[in-house]
């Protein structure tokens, strides 16, 4: 079977042929919307139609029958048409009132999880991990699993006093909205990488290699036609791995999971915030990884029991402080929450004024 | 596809009630053999607790310079299925929309060319295909191109830009996100295609500061919609959500970051030359409280993880742009600042980076955009600073 | 006459020869104050006695006579007792309520000014400028005295909504609380230093010159024997001048006066402060500077009118805004008060919330 | 002393309702020749409007490194008086509290050997005298430490501590400011007189938070009186505040930024382990309210100008320390400190500076204090942070 005649740089397809025509109808004249389940909210336009929305979980990482199955479920209910949030929920869009209940059951029958809306817990922006990617320090996916399985009741059910995002990234690198998170997880390493001597000489461009350490850690070492790191400096980024993979900085024993909180993006009340380091590191575990599992449980009941209605994780730590979050959480303070990178300064206590 | 692995720790993920990504990878398996290969390596991923890839070498299809990111496993003896296993990111439609038959033939060819397992969707945005054999790239981007669907971006090229769902279900929107998102992306496609920027460059797009799509803190350009003009009371519908059990003080009045607001037990007042726009009250109050009338965005420049020095969330350099198409003050601003960032810009240095390193003047000069206090949170703190020979007598 | 035996490494004297009776006495058991008047008030002991501080100006820079007449007065009304303040202030220290009223009456009979106790405007700290110091480029005491003669009412008589902390530094040094003041002048250049070929070889040690220049901007000039200047680096602090001599930087038309405000250092309510450049350059114009006067009393009076009870002015404009400053005060903004030094990021707005 | 030039722009100076420093110059130019041309030199100043001085050359008097800034006029033929015009920091005394008689008997010395000029006080806190020539330093001094008197800091040393009036006459000290002062100016004199740091160090002492010296904005070390324990609350006092006429509603309990306070109409209460003990409410309402009884200070280091990257304020290093005599406590942190800076720090370089370019983490090892949450705002936003080889497996 001959190729069909490929084409170039025509971009996506026009969104407009996959609204449904009760949005292209009411398209940016919308007027309210009313949260009606967990999983279910209507939107009512200024010309008084309504479409529904039924939010359902997905994995991110999903099969071809995976799409099948929610194309089935569309073409039954809601003229085939659906979409995917900015956090990889499924959306039906339903424009008939009287199919919202059996598309729900429907769904519901098929195992599937609805909810995510209002003031809770939603899916976990997140990263490729040992799926796919070399720089992972852990992996995404899976922990993604393990987290929304734990706290499955704040996504189908339960509320919180405000939205709570969360975020998984496998390392440093931080594909994805880590630095922005209520909650969020990254893979570190936190040994030096090993240069193998033997390969970097044909294998890396010893330049940009060098270049690459943002600490200036690695320089040249002749004799071998190689490079030497200076362990001292090295904060094990592996940003030189990326450019030498005869740099590997894996470490089973060492690598690990860092929980940063309190970030967010939305401009409500008060600024973006970006998310602070909480637990430094925590140990690869898989499948279940329990002590991450554990620690967050802490961080998001303190949250639960403390803060007033519509206050973020980090609007309820700014305003109790930090001192009292590590308090009420009884995250144990160390060296490496203290900043000692360039703007350190930005982050020390300038104030007398502080709680006990 | 018979079993081909034992997966006792994987198997584990396939309890608790949150849909699980290893079923996926199951389902997947059962017919492909890369997708079954995967989920032997990524058995072996979780029990020598590292990841077992390789750098991607440079893949991609004819023509195109990014849109493929190429992955070999460190151990393809073990796992052949695997050994190649590159994703083809497909650009996928403002706002996430799809329907049925479109989904349906794009996974047909999917199952076909690649490992039947995808990302809905890649953080950028991408409808990610994921794994397939170097082989099979010419033959799938003739496929799915020839259906009307493209490539996204990667490497040092403009990305995949993304946005909110925008006018197509939400009350706030004051721009057309998807309408935006879509004409950048046709307007760039070779910006996108071809790289040849210092480093990746990304739009997102959101209605309002609500900032449904993360753009603020993961866009070297983040389009924000907003208002000018007074934030529209319906006084009867304060009436309903008092009488529903809202506290307002406590829940709106209070929360004001600028206490703009007033309420008498009656009515909201605000005033509205102080309030920030911040969307908190109408955020919690759609019934009663609608964003002002005069529509346009706000334009901010820079976000991005934190490698080198930290993260950067994106920095206000356009207070107010009408939005309206052909979007060309947008996009002469997006040219002129690419044409500074191709001028200074290092290999691997985001925009924001760059901003930081020449300082704001140098790049608002260059773009033609005058100082104005809404591009900072506080004027400088030192007394070192530097002026131009026509300043000075 | 042969000069007394000296000594050394004695330290200053015991200050408790200095303590009137009633404060030995009562020492550091204090209960609480009253403020009499805007240069009187009265503290009062756990014991039930009391002491009266009547507060005078004084222009910091005085003769040996101004002080002899101090002393007269104080040998008068408190038995030789007296204090300066950590502004520069007088108080005289009474014990006899008795005596508090003729004091004051014989302050102001000599021309003596009262005042700077409560939410007012009180006497500034400031440095040497061309009285003493080599660096400066505008003078300090000059400054200080045509200000508080403007905001003289301030100081004896109004109130403001809290207390207004003024100061006045001759060069970027700033020597004094200018970076923590809520209103402050610090004296600026605007062109680089014009090397001077002849001296600099015999004058200045050409290395540590080069090492001064935070910004990189020396280079060796070694046809010369002496320093290249990259005026395009220079952001004219001085600091080479301070190191060499040779390299004169004032600028009789280009230096000026730079104004920062919204500093505190109290750790009320909010925290310590810095200072923020609002007016990058005012000219240089002795001996009424009426540029300066003219700028601190649109921001004096747009503070008084603004500001909350208790408000400092860093307080006030946290409140609405840098953006609404700008706008009520009618300052112009310019490319200077957008940062571009190390910590710039930092004052960047990262949020779309903001005012028109 | 003849009237030796005419000054019409210092004259202008001297109208206004304000104390005239022109006056004062003026006075002394009556009866010595160094203070009339120093009239006739700033009034030079003011036509040029440049400074007249050139660097100091080190001048000093046996035995100590500094006490004394060298001064020369850079036009010393037009105004030979202050061809040499030399400051000499005299050690005030704690709080700067004199009498008559002490005074008196320096102020004739310095009418002897001096310019009759003086500054009460520079803002470091000396006891400036302003102004004399070389040949003069050495018999002055020896006059003044006669009658015990000591020179200031000066150069690369310690710098003359200072500190709020405190116990002298504030209700709010927690600590004996004057006697920490002096005890430990005493206990440093070698390393104040003879300089042999890497730069100048500060001490500032302040009673409370209210920090009426402004130490937490300019010392090295400020130490900040504190108390643990709950506020003392005298209810008759706050009805006798209310019935004044405050609103105790406005102008204390929604200022409290801990929101820990609260108002009933009749009595005030405080959620103390919420407290931050800023200080507000009880300066607001110093008959009302007092601080808990277990007094200490909080010692927080490193404050100081913008030279070279930017103002720093001091930052919290021990949260709370007991403060009794002999403060040995206190000394043996400081000798600590200077141990480290010594070893480590560059010519020039702050000991503020010097932790932020060696990093938190080694201070606090070396001087011996363990990471706790009051030393921060915030922790650290970035993933980018070093683990010590007894931490890892
Ligand atoms: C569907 C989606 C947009 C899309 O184009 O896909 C969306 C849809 C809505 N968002 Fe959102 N938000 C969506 C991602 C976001 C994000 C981005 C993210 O999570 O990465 C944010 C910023 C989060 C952050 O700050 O870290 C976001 C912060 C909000 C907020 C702010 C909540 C707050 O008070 O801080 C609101 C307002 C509210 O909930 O009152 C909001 C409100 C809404 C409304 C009510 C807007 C409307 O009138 O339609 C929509 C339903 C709310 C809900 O889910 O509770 N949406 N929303 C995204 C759903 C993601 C999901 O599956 O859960
Ligand atoms: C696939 C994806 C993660 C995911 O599972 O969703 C991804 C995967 C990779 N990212 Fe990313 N990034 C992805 C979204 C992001 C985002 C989020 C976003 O775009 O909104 C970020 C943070 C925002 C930003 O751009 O700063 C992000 C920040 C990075 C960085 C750090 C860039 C920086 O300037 O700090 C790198 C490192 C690099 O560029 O070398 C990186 C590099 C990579 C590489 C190419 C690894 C590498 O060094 O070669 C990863 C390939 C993984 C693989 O094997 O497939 N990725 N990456 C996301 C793209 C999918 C898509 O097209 O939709
Ligand atoms: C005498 C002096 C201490 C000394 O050892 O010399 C002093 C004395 C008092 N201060 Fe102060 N302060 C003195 C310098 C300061 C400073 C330091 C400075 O100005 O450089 C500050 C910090 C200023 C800043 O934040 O920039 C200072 C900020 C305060 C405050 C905080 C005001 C606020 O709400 O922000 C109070 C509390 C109050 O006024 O309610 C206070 C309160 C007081 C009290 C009421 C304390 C007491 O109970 O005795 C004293 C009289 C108040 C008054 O003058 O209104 N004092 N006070 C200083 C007088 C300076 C002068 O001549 O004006
Ligand atoms: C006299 C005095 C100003 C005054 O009129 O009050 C003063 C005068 C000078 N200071 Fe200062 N400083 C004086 C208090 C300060 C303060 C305030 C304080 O100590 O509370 C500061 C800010 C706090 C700090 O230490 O950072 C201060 C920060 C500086 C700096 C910047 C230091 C830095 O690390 O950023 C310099 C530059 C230098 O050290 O080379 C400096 C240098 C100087 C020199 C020695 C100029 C020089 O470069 O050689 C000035 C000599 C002037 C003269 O001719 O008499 N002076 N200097 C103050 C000392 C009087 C006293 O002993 O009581
Ligand atoms: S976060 Fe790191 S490991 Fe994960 S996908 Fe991105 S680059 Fe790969
Ligand atoms: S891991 Fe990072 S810090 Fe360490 S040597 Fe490599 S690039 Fe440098
Ligand atoms: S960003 Fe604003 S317009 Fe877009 S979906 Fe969110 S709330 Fe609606
Ligand atoms: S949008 Fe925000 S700032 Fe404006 S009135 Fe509402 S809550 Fe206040
Ligand atoms: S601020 Fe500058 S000019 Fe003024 S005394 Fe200090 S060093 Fe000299
Ligand atoms: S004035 Fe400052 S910036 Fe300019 S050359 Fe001299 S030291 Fe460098
Ligand atoms: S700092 Fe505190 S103790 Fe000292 S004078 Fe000021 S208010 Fe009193
Ligand atoms: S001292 Fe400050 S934080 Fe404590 S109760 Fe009073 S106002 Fe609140």
């Amino acid at each position: 079977m001959s190729a069909p005649q490929r084409k170039t740089d025509i971009g996506p397809p026009h969104f407009k042929q996959f609204l449904p025509p009760v949005i292209q109808k009411n398209y940016g004249s919308w007027k309210y919307h009313e949260v009606l389940r967990p999983g279910t909210m209507v939107h009512v336009a200024e010309s008084g139609d309504k479409v529904w929305s039924v939010r359902m979980a997905s994995p991110r990482l999903i099969s071809t029958d995976f799409v099948r199955d929610i194309c089935d479920v569309a073409d039954k209910y809601c003229d085939g048409f659906f979409r995917f949030t900015s956090r990889h929920n499924v959306e039906f869009l339903v424009s008939d009132e009287s199919k919202v209940k059996p598309l729900e059951d429907d769904l519901k029958k098929r195992g599937m999880v609805m909810g995510g809306i209002g003031s809770r817990v939603s899916n976990i922006v997140h990263t490729q991990g040992w799926v796919h990617c070399h720089s992972a320090a852990t992996d995404a996916s899976g922990l993604v699993k393990i987290i929304m399985d734990e706290f499955i009741d704040y996504f189908t059910t339960k509320e919180l006093p405000n939205k709570v995002r969360f975020a998984v990234a496998c390392c440093t690198n931080m594909c994805g909205a880590v630095h922005c998170s209520d909650i969020a997880l990254v893979g570190v390493h936190r040994k030096p990488p090993i240069p193998d001597h033997a390969r970097i000489p044909n294998t890396c461009e010893v330049p940009s290699t060098i270049a690459s350490c943002p600490t200036g850690a690695i320089s040249p070492d002749p004799a071998k036609k190689s490079v030497k790191i200076n362990n001292d400096k090295c904060m094990y980024c592996g940003n030189c791995y990326s450019v030498c993979p005869a740099l590997p900085i894996s470490d089973p024993v060492n690598d690990g999971v860092a929980i940063v909180v309190g970030g967010k993006v939305t401009n409500l009340r008060t600024a973006p915030k970006f998310s602070k380091l909480v637990y430094p590191w925590l140990p690869n575990n898989p499948p279940k990884w329990p002590e991450v599992t554990n620690a967050i449980k802490g961080i998001l009941e303190a949250y639960a029991k403390g803060a007033q209605k519509h206050e973020r994780v980090g609007e309820w730590i700014d305003r109790i402080g930090w001192e009292k979050f590590f308090k009420v959480t009884k995250i144990p303070f160390t060296f490496q929450h203290i900043d000692d990178f360039t703007f350190a300064r930005e982050t020390f206590r300038t104030t007398a004024a502080f709680k006990w | 596809m018979p079993k081909k692995y034992d997966t006792p720790l994987l198997d584990q993920l396939e309890k608790g009630s949150y849909p699980s990504f290893v079923t996926e990878i199951k389902k997947a398996a059962a017919k492909n053999e890369q997708a079954n290969d995967l989920l032997g390596a990524l058995e072996q991923c979780y029990k020598d607790k590292k990841t077992h890839w390789k750098h991607g070498g440079i893949v991609g299809v004819r023509g195109y310079g990014g849109g493929v990111i190429g992955r070999y496993s460190d151990i393809p003896d073990q796992f052949p299925g695997v050994a190649h296993f590159h994703t083809v990111r497909i650009n996928q439609p403002s706002g996430f929309f799809y329907n049925s038959k479109a989904l349906r033939e794009l996974m047909g060819l999917w199952d076909q060319y690649g490992s039947g397992l995808t990302n809905f969707h890649g953080s950028t945005g991408d409808l990610v295909l994921l794994g397939t054999k170097t082989e099979h790239l010419e033959p799938l981007f003739a496929e799915v191109s020839s259906r009307g669907w493209d490539l996204g971006g990667s490497g040092s090229a403009m990305r995949t830009p993304s946005c909110c769902v925008g006018p197509g279900r939400c009350e706030w929107s004051n721009i057309d996100t998807l309408d935006i998102t879509y004409n950048i992306t046709q307007e760039f496609q070779d910006e996108m295609h071809r790289p040849a920027f210092p480093y990746k460059f990304k739009f997102k797009t959101s209605g309002c500061a609500v900032d449904c799509i993360a753009s603020i803190a993961r866009a070297d350009c983040s389009i924000i919609g907003t208002w000018k003009g007074d934030i529209r009371i319906d006084q009867d519908a304060v009436k309903w959500y008092a009488k529903n059990g809202m506290d307002i003080n406590a829940e709106i009045i209070n929360r004001c970051p600028t206490r703009c607001m007033s309420y008498d037990g009656k009515e909201i007042k605000i005033a509205n030359e102080d309030c920030s726009r911040c969307m908190h009250c109408i955020a919690k109050m759609t019934k009663a409280l609608r964003p002002g009338k005069e529509k346009g965005a706000t334009i901010l420049i820079g976000s991005k993880a934190p490698f080198v020095v930290g993260a950067l969330l994106s920095w206000v350099i356009v207070p107010f742009m009408k939005m309206e198409p052909p979007y060309t003050e947008l996009k002469e601003l997006t040219r002129k600042i690419w044409e500074w960032w191709d001028e200074h810009g290092k290999n691997r240095e985001r925009t924001g980076e760059l901003i930081e390193r020449k300082g704001m003047r140098n790049f608002l000069e260059f773009i033609g955009v005058n100082p104005q206090p809404a591009m900072i949170k506080e004027p400088r703190r030192d007394p070192f600073y530097f002026w131009q020979p026509d300043e000075l007598k």
